[in-house]
């Protein structure tokens, strides 16, 4: 049967059975390419999402299969992209799926020559008590005026402005309205 | 953007891009729009092919201008020269846009006597403090006002020492300010800014600028042509404005051009700030910025903000918007410390802590390298090579105890301790660095859900597609968890200072196996809630003083209104009017396009049918149109304060701009900037030449940071250093290159570090296209690649030729492309207003070949001395400067 | 704990660096092998002068000098097969002659032709297999027919001589019907050995390789005309009898002849323009073209000796081997250097030597007028000729319709 | 199914190169290497066996009659090229083993589980358009999304194109469109824009490139032949001389051994 079913697949077959003369089209067609169809078809699910890139705020269809991201390009709905994606946004794929990802916690102990992996929860833990720590070394409660300050210069944060919102809100509420931590600064000021 | 902020009342570009669509003619500036924000210059191209003239201002001919009708170069750092000179050629020719100049801007408001112009000092404004290096505003004030204007946009120079606050409500006598209609009193702003720019002739632009006089006309006859009743203009702007010692001037400049010509607040005209990064914009909305807190409210400083009665008083305004000031602060209060929060104790105020001077970031890595910062989170940020002075970043980073990165790879800033450059070259060893440091890796936007505030304000909301990878978790999640344990650890403690995180609300739902916080909730807390039922307010007009209301943004209040989820809308655009009001959210109240009144004429018709946008309905009442209004809905046109109203009552029916004191747009800024009221062309710190129309070389106001690890050149004509340079981005790649550089698709489109010359300044240099050229400054050295093109132009400022080169900042030391570093060039300088550094015009020295050592000032390189009879020239007039500070380096 | 490097997670891998636990690689392009991408991207030159003096240039416009074509990927199999082929298809072909017209005393030689045709066949298809990017897709090459294809009428020519030839040899001393399913063989494998020594000049010709196409109606016949004095030579080489080595000399001498009159032909032919007769006068093409000229010429005089010697007649035969090689080598590599130089494929379309020349039209797709129309096809030129100016100052002309 | 195309239009391409990267995000193409060129802002050079949209960009000294630029006579054009997917492809018709087709939208597609790489199509293609990717073995180009467009999607880099430069649709519009572009360009002054290869009246050698463009200079500053023909129209003279080398090899055959054998006779 293979054999068989393998000759009478044969493309010059069908061209003298077609007589086509030349067989520039159908006739040289592979099986694959007459079942061909996107990858997108195959999508589980397509995600709305936003362009992580600059802030024109082009919009992105995320487009999913498995938990693993098939496709990611420009969303025709949104009134500002209008499904179109500059170079940045449309290698939005290769930022999110690609090798250079880290997914482990590292940490670099002092002086020390390399990275080590350290559980998440551990990284936490670690944090929270320098953050305590440092905190509570360097706390200003008022100057030499006497006025208050309730503030702590010993520590600093810089935060990029490919952070969402509620991660800003956050990141505010805790570091100063929490903790008293001046110096919060952002990619605004660069 | 307080220089928006300051004019027009919010730091938020006064359109949207698909408006720049209906405009006659776009002028690009200090922006390279085609290669920074490509997909926006859709709307630009879709203008230009409707008609419109295009015109792009730059230092280098850029995509921009390939695109563009005109093309004006001009010299790195000239731009209020320019500006100026178009404000002169506005007020000299009568172009300026009678009606709206006189009814919708403070041209009519009469000065105080004491006021004293550059023109008379030589290049200062009256109020300079030399003692402080600091201007106080008293002087730039109304007639007849009592103390400052509140200004609307950057409320915490109320509480800088001479802005006068002192816990009085100011703004009270506002609608006593005597005007002139005609525009005829010496002291009245118009003629003010006319005297102010009377030397800003053509000729002087050419000489500062280095443009050609035919092209300078051109530009201005062509933007004069396309403004009116039937014609608007839009001006574009980014960092390529910002990034200077004087920067917040220059988006001032703009905005007196464009209210001059009657352009704000109406169709195809406005500024449009275009910001560099997803969420920047929503970035100083919900800050983490030091000197605010979310929705621009100013942080406390400690002298001035010791109670909260005083600190409201200082920032509450009693006309204007800025009257429900108290409203907003105490929502955001319960915000953040929910039950804790009570009248008694003023709200937890004391809980915020206070300021005492400058905290931003330049500040904070200066005093890092002194040793004075222990821990340092650095969250999708990478200052080592998106910061001034990379190296000193380093120097700080390695005398901090810990440091916590978090990103999506490991960038420069986590490898500091052992790919940075002196470490590689044995200056530096891993070993002696202290630092201990955790990287976090991040989830990326496709794993985690939220809104980016894009550059017109929208919120819009992306979903999340996918789990993040391995331990990789949102920041949301970090900070979520790390909150909770940092509760746990004081949650015992009876200190006083430790109220604060045991207050701090922080209840967040989560969801999923990874129990994470929910977005939407953080979403719901920004929009505000009555606290009695936790039910979503509609906006922040329902918000109170009295503690019955929680809102952790008022400005982002209505964005999740009626319990939904507005900014996740997703109305298709060819659905809707081209407004698309119903896709995502915009701040305020979803307005797209602010301060829309003024699209309409004093008696609330469209100035013309044509650039018809919100107008009058007299018969329902109400202001109608394609947007939602940017005025109180049911004021008629005819409206008209009386004498002795308060708060918003003192907005007359021609008041467009509701969050000024006055109701007014500010040509002239009586408060609010640090460096003068009026925009003044000030030369870069280093520039090639010095400032010809006035004694002081510089801004008068500005940062330094004296340190021999941040050497400057000198002031004007460096003989090392004898060529202007300017730096930027490019299409293919993304700031620091964390998100570029890692991206074989993007890194092999641009893979090298370039610098742009001219063929003039190829041949001078010896330089060859292709060829290695190493740059210099006293801050250090690079090697890169020439690129020689005619789209670098040397300069013609009177006699003299000037250089120009252009240099692309992306590169660092890890990702898929290496190279160096541009921003190891620059020095820390800063702008007064905002402390933006100034990276766009500075000096340099370029030599053919590559680098034979890699110099950096931070670590230990002494610049070369000036040579022998060339002595250092003062930047400043006599007892003017930043004030001699202390110095801080220890080495 | 192990450590993680920067280097680690810069790794080139293959050249898309998709975590699979991510993202998904099943785009069209994903199945493209890549095995080192720096080995896949050699070092590119440089562009030492300035881009805007580079490529703008009022006479010999180009982009910064970059090839408009891209050279022919093919390696030293091909020419090679280009020989081997020839001398394939002129011996099936002299074979045939010599069973047909011969008689009994050439029926060796006939033999022996087949057996060289039949080896030649053979390694043909070895050396083309060799060339393939996928070689285990060789049957492929008989998906379909394609006419227009000389490479896919090639390959059908050739297997069919392959075919023949190897029955020829196989059944070449059986008697009965068999002998004679073996002389027929022979017969069609001669037939087969005419487009097999030609096809291979067709497929040159039949490119956008300017020097190929320029020298399309010379080539076949140098092609030929060498196939000829190859297989002669080669037969010469090989053991034969006195009255074979009569016939071989002729034909070899004939073909020799051919081949450098046809040359000279082909060098004619590309001598429209100094860019496309430049291949053949300098760099490694234009050496191996003298050198092949000089070995078809001593060759032929040393066969032409009065009093020829021994190895007077090993050394023309090797001449002739060595002569007709180095002919396709040339013909190779100049068509390689043609593709290269972007003006070789510029000039001569302006020149109307581009479709014009087929389709007779008279401006080019910028709807300039040609720099020289060919005399047939000169009409009233549509507007007067504008000397060359800058790029700048340089107007399109719209045909009319 | 219709004919399906591409207009590219140089005067509104910004250069962005968003064209290349979607190209090679869609089909996952990896990079061809990390080299700068030293030819203005194009590090690509060329349309390769793994890129399948190159930006061309053209530093002149010269000026454009629109444009009024300071100080310089000078312009930069930037022009995004692809595949052509000619009326009458050189590739198409030379390939022997059928990996190359014509589609049901008159598109050219090289099946990736066909081709051998027997690199003729590399050769034939009079744009230089087709290569063969050597560590990979076989020819690849743009395939004008054809996956994409069984279920009407616009190809990638036509969809990314933020300032529409690249224009996909059914090719009889998109000449139309192309027609009145010019048009209105010719009237704004900008009386060098041109169609490059818009139909066979304008380019006889190829029939008309399905994916045409828009021109403001020589094609041979854009790297563009200005008179490509596709190599089968010449190819039959190349037929005819073969034949008659043909008939030559056969009567230099049979003649040497006519001859030789009476020599020996005699």
């Amino acid at each position: 049967m293979g054999l068989f079913a393998l000759f009478s697949r044969w493309p010059l077959l069908r061209q003298l059975r077609n007589k086509d003369s030349t067989a520039l089209g159908e006739t040289a067609m592979s099986a694959r390419s007459e079942k061909l169809a996107p990858r997108t078809v195959q999508a589980d699910k397509v995600v709305r999402s936003i362009c992580p890139y600059c802030a024109v705020g082009c919009g992105q269809k995320v487009y999913v299969k498995d938990g693993r991201i098939l496709d990611i390009e420009g969303d025709e709905d949104s009134p500002i992209s209008r499904g179109r994606l500059c170079p940045k946004g449309a290698a939005s794929f290769q930022l999110v799926t690609g090798t250079h990802r880290v997914t482990d916690v590292l940490y670099r102990r002092p002086r020390a020559m390399q990275w080590e992996r350290i559980p998440l929860h551990k990284a936490l833990d670690m944090i929270a008590e320098r953050v305590k720590q440092a905190r509570d070394s360097t706390w200003e409660s008022h100057d030499d005026k006497g006025r208050t300050l309730n503030r702590t210069l010993g520590i600093a944060h810089l935060g990029g402005a490919t952070l969402d919102n509620e991660e800003n809100y956050l990141i505010k509420k805790l570091f100063t309205g929490g903790l008293g931590i001046v110096q919060v600064e952002n990619q605004a000021r660069i | 953007m307080p220089g928006l902020g300051i004019s027009f009342g919010r730091g938020g570009a006064t359109t949207f891009q698909q408006d720049l669509a209906n405009a006659d003619c776009i002028v690009i500036m200090g922006s390279n729009m085609a290669e920074c924000h490509p997909v926006g210059f859709q709307w630009v191209m879709e203008a230009r092919e409707r008609g419109a003239t295009l015109i792009h201002v730059d230092p280098r001919f850029t995509r921009t201008s390939a695109m563009a009708d005109t093309y004006v170069p001009l010299r790195a750092g000239s731009d209020i020269a320019f500006l100026g000179g178009l404000i002169h050629y506005l007020l000299e020719n009568e172009r300026y846009f009678h009606d709206y100049v006189v009814h919708y801007t403070n041209a009519p408001a009469i000065l105080r006597e004491d006021f004293q112009d550059t023109e008379d000092l030589d290049g200062l404004f009256s109020g300079y403090d030399p003692e402080t290096g600091k201007y106080g505003p008293h002087t730039w004030q109304y007639e007849g006002m009592d103390g400052v204007v509140p200004a609307a946009g950057h409320k915490e120079v109320f509480s800088e020492p001479g802005a006068g606050g002192h816990g009085k409500v100011r703004g009270k006598h506002i609608t006593e300010v005597p005007r002139d209609k005609t525009l005829q009193h010496p002291r009245c702003v118009f003629q003010v800014l006319k005297r102010h720019y009377a030397r800003y002739t053509p000729d002087v632009v050419s000489r500062i600028c280095g443009v050609p006089k035919e092209l300078f006309l051109k530009v201005a006859k062509t933007l004069c042509d396309n403004s009116g009743r039937e014609r608007t203009s839009a001006f574009c702007y980014a960092v390529g404005w910002t990034q200077h010692s004087v920067g917040v001037q220059y988006i001032r400049a703009a905005a007196i051009v464009q209210l001059l010509l009657g352009n704000i607040g109406r169709p195809g005209g406005g500024i449009m700030a275009l910001r560099g990064h997803a969420s920047i914009q929503g970035s100083s909305d919900i800050p983490t910025l030091y000197n605010l807190l979310p929705g621009y409210i100013p942080m406390p400083h400690a002298p001035d903000a010791q109670r909260l009665a005083q600190y409201i008083h200082n920032n509450e305004s009693a006309s204007g918007w800025w009257s429900q000031f108290p409203k907003y602060i105490v929502s955001l209060l319960k915000a953040y410390y929910g039950d804790a929060a009570t009248k008694k104790n003023e709200w937890g105020f004391h809980w915020i802590p206070k300021l005492t001077g400058d905290h931003s970031h330049m500040s904070t890595v200066a005093n890092m390298a002194d040793g004075q910062v222990k821990g340092y989170f650095v969250m999708g940020e990478n200052p080592v090579v998106g910061s001034m002075n990379g190296a000193l970043q380093r120097k700080g980073l390695q005398k901090l105890e810990w440091l916590v990165v978090s990103d999506l790879t490991l960038t420069e800033t986590a490898e500091f301790w052992r790919s940075a450059p002196e470490v590689l070259r044995g200056d530096v060893r891993p070993q002696d660095i202290q630092t201990e440091v955790f990287f976090i890796p991040a989830a990326a936007h496709t794993e985690k859900e939220g809104t980016f505030t894009n550059t017109q304000r929208l919120l819009q909301w992306h979903h999340k597609a996918v789990e993040a990878p391995g331990e990789a978790r949102s920041d949301l999640s970090f900070l979520y968890e790390l909150g909770r344990r940092l509760k746990k650890l004081y949650a015992d403690s009876r200190e006083e200072k430790d109220r604060a995180i045991q207050a701090l609300t922080w209840d967040y739902p989560t969801k999923g196996p990874r129990e994470e916080p929910e977005a939407e909730a953080v979403l719901r807390e920004i929009n505000g809630c009555t606290v009695a039922d936790g039910k979503p307010v509609s906006g922040f007009t329902e918000l109170k003083d009295d503690g019955s209301t929680a809102c952790g943004c008022w400005l982002y209040s209505g964005c999740y209104a009626d319990g939904v989820n507005q900014p996740a809308r997703r109305k298709p655009g060819r659905e809707q009017t081209w407004v698309a009001s119903e896709w995502g959210w915009a701040w305020p109240a979803n307005r797209r396009l602010l301060y829309n009144r003024a699209s309409a004429d004093l008696e609330g018709r469209p100035w013309s049918e044509r650039k018809k946008y919100v107008w009058w309905d007299a018969q329902r009442g109400r202001w109608t149109g394609e947007d939602v209004p940017d005025f109180i809905a049911d004021r008629p046109p005819s409206y008209r304060a009386d004498k002795g109203d308060r708060g918003l009552d003192v907005i007359s029916g021609d008041d467009p701009f509701l969050m000024q004191a006055d109701g007014k747009g500010w040509l002239f800024a009586p408060s609010g900037m640090m460096d003068g009221p009026l925009p003044t062309h000030y030369e870069p710190l280093e520039s090639p030449v010095p400032n010809f129309l006035y004694g002081q070389q510089c801004n008068p106001a500005r940062h330094e940071w004296r340190r021999k690890d941040n050497p400057m050149h000198r002031a004007w004509g460096d003989p090392r250093y004898p060529y202007v340079v300017t730096t930027y981005r490019l299409t293919e790649h993304h700031t620091a290159g964390g998100m570029s550089r890692w991206l074989s698709w993007l890194s092999e489109l641009q893979p090298e570090l370039f610098v742009e010359v001219s063929p003039e300044l190829a041949e001078e240099a010896e330089l060859e296209n292709g060829g290695w050229c190493t740059v210099y400054t006293a801050r250090g050295e690079i090697e890169c690649r020439v690129l020689v093109t005619e789209r670098m132009r040397p300069l013609r400022l009177g006699g003299r030729r000037v250089h120009q080169v252009g240099l692309p900042y992306h590169w660092g030391y890890t990702g898929r492309v290496h190279g160096d570093s541009t921003n190891d060039l620059i020095g820390f300088t800063a702008d007064p207003n905002v402390s933006i550094q100034e990276s766009k015009a500075f000096t340099c020295n370029l030599l053919p070949g590559r680098r034979s050592h890699d110099r950096r000032a931070a670590f230990g390189w002494e610049p070369w001395p000036l040579p022998p009879g060339v002595v250092e020239v003062p930047r400043d007039l006599e007892g003017v400067g930043p004030p001699e500070q202390p110095p801080q380096d220890k080495e | 704990m192990g450590d993680i490097r920067p280097e680690d997670l810069e790794k080139r891998q293959d050249g898309r660096n998709i975590d699979s636990r991510l993202g998904d690689l099943s785009g069209e392009g994903a199945q493209q092998r890549v095995k080192d991408t720096d080995e896949a991207n050699p070092s590119r030159a440089l562009l030492r002068t300035r881009p805007s003096v580079s490529g703008v240039n009022a006479e010999e416009p180009s982009y910064y000098g970059q090839p408009a074509l891209k050279e022919p990927v093919w390696i030293w199999s091909i020419p090679l097969y280009f020989y081997v082929g020839g001398v394939a298809g002129a011996a099936s072909v002299l074979g045939v002659a010599a069973e047909a017209v011969g008689g009994e005393g050439l029926r060796k030689l006939g033999y022996r032709c087949r057996w060289v045709g039949a080896v030649g066949d053979i390694v043909s298809s070895g050396l083309l297999i060799h060339d393939l990017g996928r070689p285990e897709r060789l049957l492929n090459m008989l998906r379909v027919f394609r006419p227009t294809s000389p490479m896919s009428v090639g390959s059908w020519v050739m297997v069919g001589s392959g075919a023949m030839n190897s029955a020829a040899v196989l059944f070449a001393s059986r008697r009965g019907w068999l002998g004679r399913v073996g002389d027929g063989a022979a017969v069609a494998a001669g037939l087969l050995g005419l487009p097999l020594a030609g096809y291979t000049a067709v497929l040159l010709a039949n490119t956008a390789v300017p020097v190929w196409q320029a020298t399309r109606k010379s080539l076949p016949l140098l092609f030929m005309s060498s196939a000829v004095a190859s297989a002669g030579s080669l037969l010469e080489l090989l053991p034969h009898s006195s009255h074979e080595a009569k016939v071989l000399h002729l034909f070899s001498t004939m073909g020799k002849v051919g081949e450098l009159m046809t040359g000279v032909a082909v060098r004619h032919e590309a001598s429209g323009l100094e860019v496309l007769e430049r291949p053949l006068k300098q760099g490694v093409s234009g050496t191996l073209w003298k050198a092949a000229r000089v070995c078809a010429a001593a060759s032929l005089a040393l066969g032409l000796w009065p009093r020829r010697t021994r190895w007077m007649k090993v050394a023309g035969a090797l001449l002739g081997t060595a002569g007709a090689i180095a002919t396709r080598f040339a013909m190779f590599h100049a068509g390689k250097a043609s593709a290269r130089d972007p003006q070789a494929t510029f000039q001569p379309q302006r020149e109307a030597m581009g479709a014009a020349e087929v389709t007779g039209h008279t401006h080019a797709s910028d709807g300039k007028p040609f720099k020289f129309p060919l005399p047939v096809l000169r009409e009233t030129p549509r507007r007067p000729e504008r000397p060359e100016a800058a790029s700048g100052a340089w107007e399109p002309e719209i045909p009319v319709p | 199914m219709g004919q399906k195309g591409f207009f590219t239009d140089t005067t509104l391409c910004i250069g962005c190169k968003a064209c290349e990267v979607a190209c090679k995000q869609w089909n996952q193409l990896p990079d061809d290497g990390f080299q700068l060129t030293g030819m203005s802002y194009d590090n690509t050079g060329h349309l390769g066996s793994s890129t399948w949209r190159h930006v061309a960009f053209v530093e002149r000294p010269v000026p454009l009659p629109t444009q009024t630029v300071g100080l310089l006579d000078f312009s930069w054009l930037m022009a995004s090229d692809v595949c052509k997917h000619c009326q009458r492809a050189g590739c198409l018709e030379a390939c022997p083993t059928g990996a190359i087709i014509r589609t049901e939208f008159d598109t050219v597609y090289v099946q990736p589980d066909v081709c051998n790489g027997c690199g003729y199509c590399v050769a034939a293609c009079p744009f230089g358009v087709v290569d063969r990717r050597e560590d990979d073995g076989r020819a690849w180009k743009c395939t004008l999304c054809y996956d994409r467009l069984g279920e009407d999607m616009t190809p990638a880099c036509a969809k990314a194109c933020p300032t529409a430069s690249i224009q996909f649709g059914d090719v009889d519009e998109l000449r139309e469109r192309a027609q009145r572009r010019v048009e209105q360009l010719h009237e704004k002054g900008l009386e060098q824009a041109y169609l490059y290869g818009a139909d066979a009246e304008n380019q006889p050698g190829t029939g008309g490139l399905n994916a045409f463009f828009l021109l403001v200079d020589k094609p041979e500053v854009y790297n563009l032949p200005p008179d490509p023909v596709v190599p089968t129209m010449k190819g039959r003279e190349a037929w005819v001389s073969a034949g008659w080398g043909a008939l030559g090899m056969a009567v230099v055959a049979l003649g040497a051994v006519l001859l030789g054998r009476e020599v020996v006779r005699g």
